[in-house]
């Protein structure tokens, strides 16, 4: 007779349920990217995350471990994660080698769930950014370009999506724009001042709170992305302290810093709606597995994050920063994890 | 005040020795198993690369060039790191017998650490002043400390993983590294120096 | 506003809220019929094991002293009915390990006679607390809120911790469990004069009767008590039906907002901590000379045909309890041994009713099976350390027992940790983490005791060692000085063979 | 020339100050004794067995501090303990080549005892009392499981019995494990 141990009774909460709430909350974000960019987003999201089971079961397979884990809806939820990072211009192959680097690279080899240092997802994005600059800073214009390619129509994206732009007859700057961050810097850089590259974007930038930007197909809209994390944080998936003071860190530091020099920094709205923060703060910097298990290690780590993106965003050689903030704080989590414990009951603090 | 600043910004960050320069590698991975043994080494290093990088300058500036003798450049310079690594030894060994014997062999093979003789000579070559060159080892050796800690907490993590057979040990310690440098490449062109 | 602000940032401990399953909740006690025969465990509480004060074929009478208290910590045993010695030997007890224990055997004659010699104590009013105390140590009452511990010990008075208040936890925050409520509903009165006992015993001014809002009942019975006694001095309060709400630590820490500091008892910031069961059995034993043989036993779970309440004598062998409430057959169904949060899985139901049972449960394999899935691995989802009543860092410290990684474990504070199971209730990873704190506690006090044993044994080796040279050096020292002393005598006569040597 | 001669002598000279700061440096940090002697010894335990090669457990202790000799041979340690050793002296851990085996106690079958006191000689710990043409007896609390003294024995009689398990010292398993093997089966190997 197998030894048991005390509780026999449990709350029933699994794996399952935490990724499927996850993916579940994605659904505005996803959404609002399809409407945004037709079938092609519906490509990218779907060869995403068709290509991470695909490799999450050759993992398994390959290490002849049990299949169960595939279903757990983390690998899933990987794929959706970075589909949502990718600009919309992203070729078949490199939607698929996405996925590969995130389960295999990240995941799988360091023995699967649970055990991976680095947001895989996260981790598959920046590979990616490093290793294909060029492709990974094409932003397709949304909407506007209805006149040059029909995005709704499944034939034009998928001959977008497999064979490029060059297939459409249509130069890559005639559909491109870039993002309301590399916009900015881009001004930055040629002395121009802030408000004036802010006036001369051809949206307001308070659109990024509803989506309408360039960028990759799941951070435009703010909004959906606020929606999804409201829903975890109700339902008890993330806890408040990583979103909240990543994005109060964030804002807090814009704030001085634009009063301070209106010219070179961005106002903290623009920050706050701009780029991949929000799709970082609430699903990248959130991932169970590689953020700090304490309160107070939660609240370091997303200051950590907001101080790191906002430095790169300002001063970095990347327009932006939030992806690398995340991943360069998800090295430090296993030392704030040790230092962070909180007092026991009944004991000093230590 | 604001020169240091961005030296050791620079040194830590954006320059790492081992994240970016892809110096020191050895006893980056060698010394990494355990947090506290990772924090030991990199007292000793901090110790060792900021009074060799200080003086290795003081050395160029008024025995080298003086006596014209620059071919010696690389001798001295070892001669020097390895005085003060010898001096570290003892001195670990006397107050913490147990950090010595964590150490073990990386201890004194501080001596051929490559970041330490890259300080040395990359002072020389950026015609770095005597303060700067301190500050260039200093923040060198924190960028060094820094790595090297948060990567002993990460592989401490990593030890108790199902990882495949196939990539336990140094594969995946590796593969690790190399995540991390990703993760620095985000401080490119923070500052410029 | 600077402290809400502060309680953002450490956020309090509030354990979990199960589904409580107070099936019998209504069921009235029913008294257990006598059984043939009673199975009495010599140690069956925290401390040390008790000697048979009877031998095989003696005839003992209901509430006779049979095991006496070996050493301070201790409480003794007595018959609980009328019988015949049949057998002193080992039997199976309720321990997860499945050993068994040193046991008295009675057959019962049915008579169920009383011994009388204990005397009542109607004046308690007058008497001195040691005679009082003297009473519950030889009652042999014992915390009956399943931690077992020697009850006399918590009432003796310390000089320079004097008891300010007493706290009666009818918390009962388990799920299913039922025993202290009904005894709280049933026996109210008693249980309000046990308390005045234990405020006279130990020189307190005020108590709390803690009850969880679940037993609506129960805090109307105290709160009709005390206004119609006039006991301002006791207060009801009602408690959040959380859980481990009736820990006692924790359950302080909510009513005067006060942490036990580690390594400490209540009894050192003024306060006791009595469980009602444990209250009533004071007062029985000081009111009616009643020694404890008898205790409230919840029997409940989604396998019993007919749950309830029973008040139960210590010894009773479970199946026979089992068989009083409808389960005779117990192939299709897992028994636990007190709550399912905190009781232990039972291999089978030979062993007998113990201070500690407060519940005997039968659940379905599904029920059980639902909770002891197989273990993922853990997505640090930080859930555990919410819940932790004692704020410790459950899955990091799971991480090291399960790499044995003991020396880290001190660090992490293993040993405050209370086993209360709320980490592996919320656990989405259906990790066992109670089960690693056993396993490093275990391992632990295991590496503890062979170093003891190694020390031990350095020393014996090292004696034995100077004892060998000591032995040699005279032995040579004897040689040389006879060598001397031939030399001196007789230095012609030629040497003859040495005889010591052949020894 | 005169500058290759400047060169031999700057640098021989700055090599002879540096060679006598160190000099001094060495006085000052000089290190008495080896304290990771006894801290081995203390993981060590005791049974004095002798199943390392070595004497004892201090000299084995010592050689493994001198790395004279390997971390795994202490068997009746255990893997726990070579694992100890290993990070003590920051070696990889090496496996133990012989299996672990139950806690064991010598036990004497006094009626064939010829009370030769030989075992007496050679247990390590004192643990069996008796005198000559007397039975001797094993203090079972006290003896080690060593082994050392089965071969003195002129009459063998002396037999190595499974320690019996006790409820007190009984300690949970990993998850997973079966209950039987726990406590009944040992104990009725000992009753056997």
């Amino acid at each position: 007779m197998i030894l048991l141990s005390s509780p026999h009774i449990h709350g029933g909460n699994s794996i399952r349920k935490v990724m499927f709430s996850v993916i579940l909350s994605l659904i505005p974000a996803t959404l609002f990217s399809v409407y945004l960019f037709g079938w092609l987003s519906f490509l990218i999201i779907v060869s995403c995350m068709g290509a991470a089971l695909v490799s999450e079961w050759g993992c398994l397979r390959l290490m002849k471990r049990p299949i169960a884990p595939m279903f757990d809806g983390s690998a899933a939820l990987t794929g959706l994660l970075i589909a949502l990072t990718l600009p919309a211009l992203t070729p078949w192959w490199m939607t698929i080698l996405a996925a590969m680097f995130a389960i295999i690279l990240s995941k799988q080899i360091y023995g699967g769930l649970g055990y991976n240092p680095f947001n895989p997802a996260l981790s598959a994005r920046v590979i990616l950014l490093i290793s294909f600059p060029l492709q990974m800073t094409s932003w397709i214009t949304p909407m506007s370009v209805d006149h040059l390619l029909n995005l709704y129509d499944f034939s034009i994206a998928s001959q977008l999506f497999f064979f490029g732009v060059q297939s459409l007859n249509t130069s890559l700057d005639a559909i491109t724009m870039a993002t309301p961050l590399g916009h900015v810097k881009t001004a930055l850089s040629q002395g121009i001042s802030v408000p004036d590259a802010l006036a001369h974007y051809p949206y307001h930038w308070l659109d990024a709170f509803i989506g309408n930007e360039g960028g990759s197909i799941g951070e435009s809209s703010a909004l959906a992305l606020l929606l999804g994390g409201l829903f975890l944080l109700g339902k008890g998936v993330i806890r408040w302290q990583i979103p909240c003071s990543f994005l109060i860190t964030v804002a807090l530091l814009s704030l001085i810093s634009s009063l301070i020099a209106p010219n070179q920094f961005a106002p903290p709205l623009f920050h706050l709606m701009a780029g991949g923060l929000m799709l970082c703060a609430f699903f990248m910097a959130t991932d169970p597995v590689s953020s700090p298990v304490t309160h107070k290690g939660q609240l370091i780590f997303g200051i950590g994050c907001g101080l790191i993106t906002w430095s790169i965003r300002n001063f970095g050689g990347y327009p932006e920063g939030a992806m690398f903030a995340v991943m360069l704080m998800n090295c430090a989590v296993p030392l704030i994890d040790h230092y962070t414990r909180p007092r026991v009951y009944g004991r000093a603090a230590s | 005040m604001y020169e240091f600043a961005v030296i050791l910004l620079s040194t830590i960050l954006v320059n790492n020795y081992v994240l970016a320069k892809f110096l020191g590698i050895c006893p980056f991975l060698g010394v990494s198993g355990k947090v506290e043994t990772a924090i030991g080494m990199s007292f000793a290093v901090m110790f060792v690369m900021t009074l060799a990088s200080t003086a290795s300058w003081l050395v160029q500036q008024y025995i080298l060039i003086p006596l014209d003798i620059l071919y010696l450049q690389t001798i001295f310079f070892i001669l020097i790191i390895a005085v003060l690594v010898q001096f570290i030894e003892m001195m670990i060994h006397k107050t913490s017998p147990v950090l010595y014997q964590g150490l073990g062999i990386f201890l004194p093979l501080i001596t051929t650490n490559c970041a330490v003789l890259g300080v040395a000579l990359l002072n020389i070559q950026h015609d770095h002043g005597l303060f700067t060159s301190a500050f260039y080892g200093l923040g060198a050796a924190i960028g060094f400390g820094l790595v090297l800690i948060l990567f002993a907490g990460l592989r401490e993590r990593l030890d108790g993983a199902p990882t495949p057979k196939a990539f336990k040990g140094s594969p995946l310690t590796l593969i690790t590294a190399g995540m991390m440098s990703l993760a620095f490449m985000g401080f490119s062109g923070l500052v410029k120096f | 506003m600077l402290k809400s602000l502060r309680s953002l940032f450490q956020p309090k401990v509030t354990g979990i809220y199960p589904e409580k399953h107070k099936l019998t909740a209504t069921a009235a006690i029913a008294e257990a019929p006598l059984s043939s025969h009673y199975i009495l465990p010599l140690k069956q509480h925290i401390g040390e094991i008790c000697t048979p004060l009877v031998r095989v074929g003696d005839r003992v009478l209901k509430g006779q002293k049979i095991a006496k208290s070996q050493g301070y910590l201790s409480a003794a045993i007595h018959a609980p009915t009328s019988g015949i010695i049949t057998k002193i030997g080992e039997h199976a007890i309720t321990h997860p390990s499945g050993l068994s224990m040193e046991s008295i055997f009675i057959e019962a004659d049915g008579n169920d006679q009383w011994d009388t010699t204990l005397a009542t104590l109607q004046d308690w009013k007058q008497l001195e607390p040691s005679i009082l105390r003297e009473r519950v140590r030889l009652s042999g009452i014992a915390g009956l809120g399943g931690a077992v511990f020697p009850t006399f010990i918590k009432l003796l008075q310390d000089k320079n911790h004097p008891i300010e208040s007493v706290i009666l936890n009818g918390a009962e925050c388990e799920p299913y469990l039922t025993n202290d409520h009904r005894l709280m509903v049933e026996h109210s009165e008693e249980i309000v004069l046990g308390l005045q006992m234990i405020l006279h015993m130990v020189k307190a001014n005020t108590a709390i009767i803690a009850i969880e809002d679940n037993k609506p009942d129960a805090i109307a019975c105290f709160q009709r008590i005390i206004t119609a006694q006039e006991l301002h001095h006791i207060e009801v309060k009602s408690l959040p039906s959380s859980y481990p709400q009736g820990s006692e630590k924790q359950l302080i820490e909510f009513l005067t907002k006060k942490q036990v500091p580690a390594g400490k008892l209540p009894l050192h910031i003024g306060l006791i901590c009595q469980n009602v069961g444990t209250t009533k059995a004071i007062h029985d034993a000081i009111l009616w000379g009643k020694p404890l043989i008898e205790r409230v036993v919840t029997v409940s779970g989604d396998a019993m045909p007919n749950p309830g309440n029973m008040r139960v004598r210590l010894g009773t062998p479970i199946d026979q309890l089992l068989a009083w409430h409808g389960l005779e057959n117990m192939d299709g169904c897992h028994l636990i041994h007190g709550g399912p949060m905190m009781g232990e899985r039972l291999g089978h139901a030979h062993a007998p009713v113990v201070k500690a049972t407060n519940a005997v449960l039968a659940f379905l394999p599904q029920t059980m099976m639902a909770a002891h899935k197989e273990e993922s691995p853990c997505i640090r989802c930080g859930d555990c350390s919410q819940v932790c009543p004692a704020s410790l860092t459950p899955n990091l410290l799971a991480d090291l027992c399960r790499q044995d990684q003991f020396e880290k474990v001190a660090d992490y504070h293993l040993f405050d940790c209370i086993e209360c199971g709320c980490c592996s209730y919320v656990c989405p990873s259906h990790i066992p983490l109670v089960h690693y704190f056993r396993y490093g506690k275990g391992q632990l006090a295991t590496i503890k005791r062979e170093k003891a044993f190694a020390d031990e044994s350095r020393q014996r080796s090292s004696a034995k060692e100077a004892r060998i040279q000591r032995e040699k050096e005279a032995k040579e020292a004897a040689a040389a000085k006879r060598k001397q002393a031939r030399a001196a005598t007789a230095p012609v006569t030629p040497p003859t063979q040495p005889t010591e040597g052949q020894s | 020339m005169q500058n290759l001669f400047t060169a031999m002598l700057s640098f021989s000279l700055f090599a002879l100050i540096s060679g006598i700061l160190l000099a001094i440096a060495t006085r000052f940090f000089k290190v008495e004794g080896d304290p990771i002697v006894e801290k081995i010894d203390a993981l060590l335990p005791q049974t004095q067995c002798g199943q390392c090669g070595f004497p004892g457990c201090k000299p084995y202790a010592t050689a493994v501090a001198e790395e004279r000799a390997e971390v795994n041979h202490c068997i009746p340690g255990g893997e726990r303990t070579m694992l100890a050793i290993a990070d003590l002296m920051g070696v990889e851990p090496k496996e133990i080549e012989e299996g672990p085996t139950a806690p064991m106690v010598a036990f004497i079958r006094e009626d064939e005892c010829i009370g030769c006191t030989l075992c007496i000689k050679s247990c390590p710990v004192d643990a069996i009392v008796g005198a000559p043409k007397q039975y001797h007896t094993i203090i079972a609390k006290d003896c080690t499981g060593c082994t050392l003294c089965l071969e003195p024995c002129p009459v063998d009689c002396i037999d190595m019995l499974i320690k019996p398990e006790l409820l007190e010292h009984w300690a949970w398993p990993l998850p997973g494990s079966n209950r039987a093997e726990l406590g009944h089966e040992r104990k009725e190997q000992h009753h056997a």
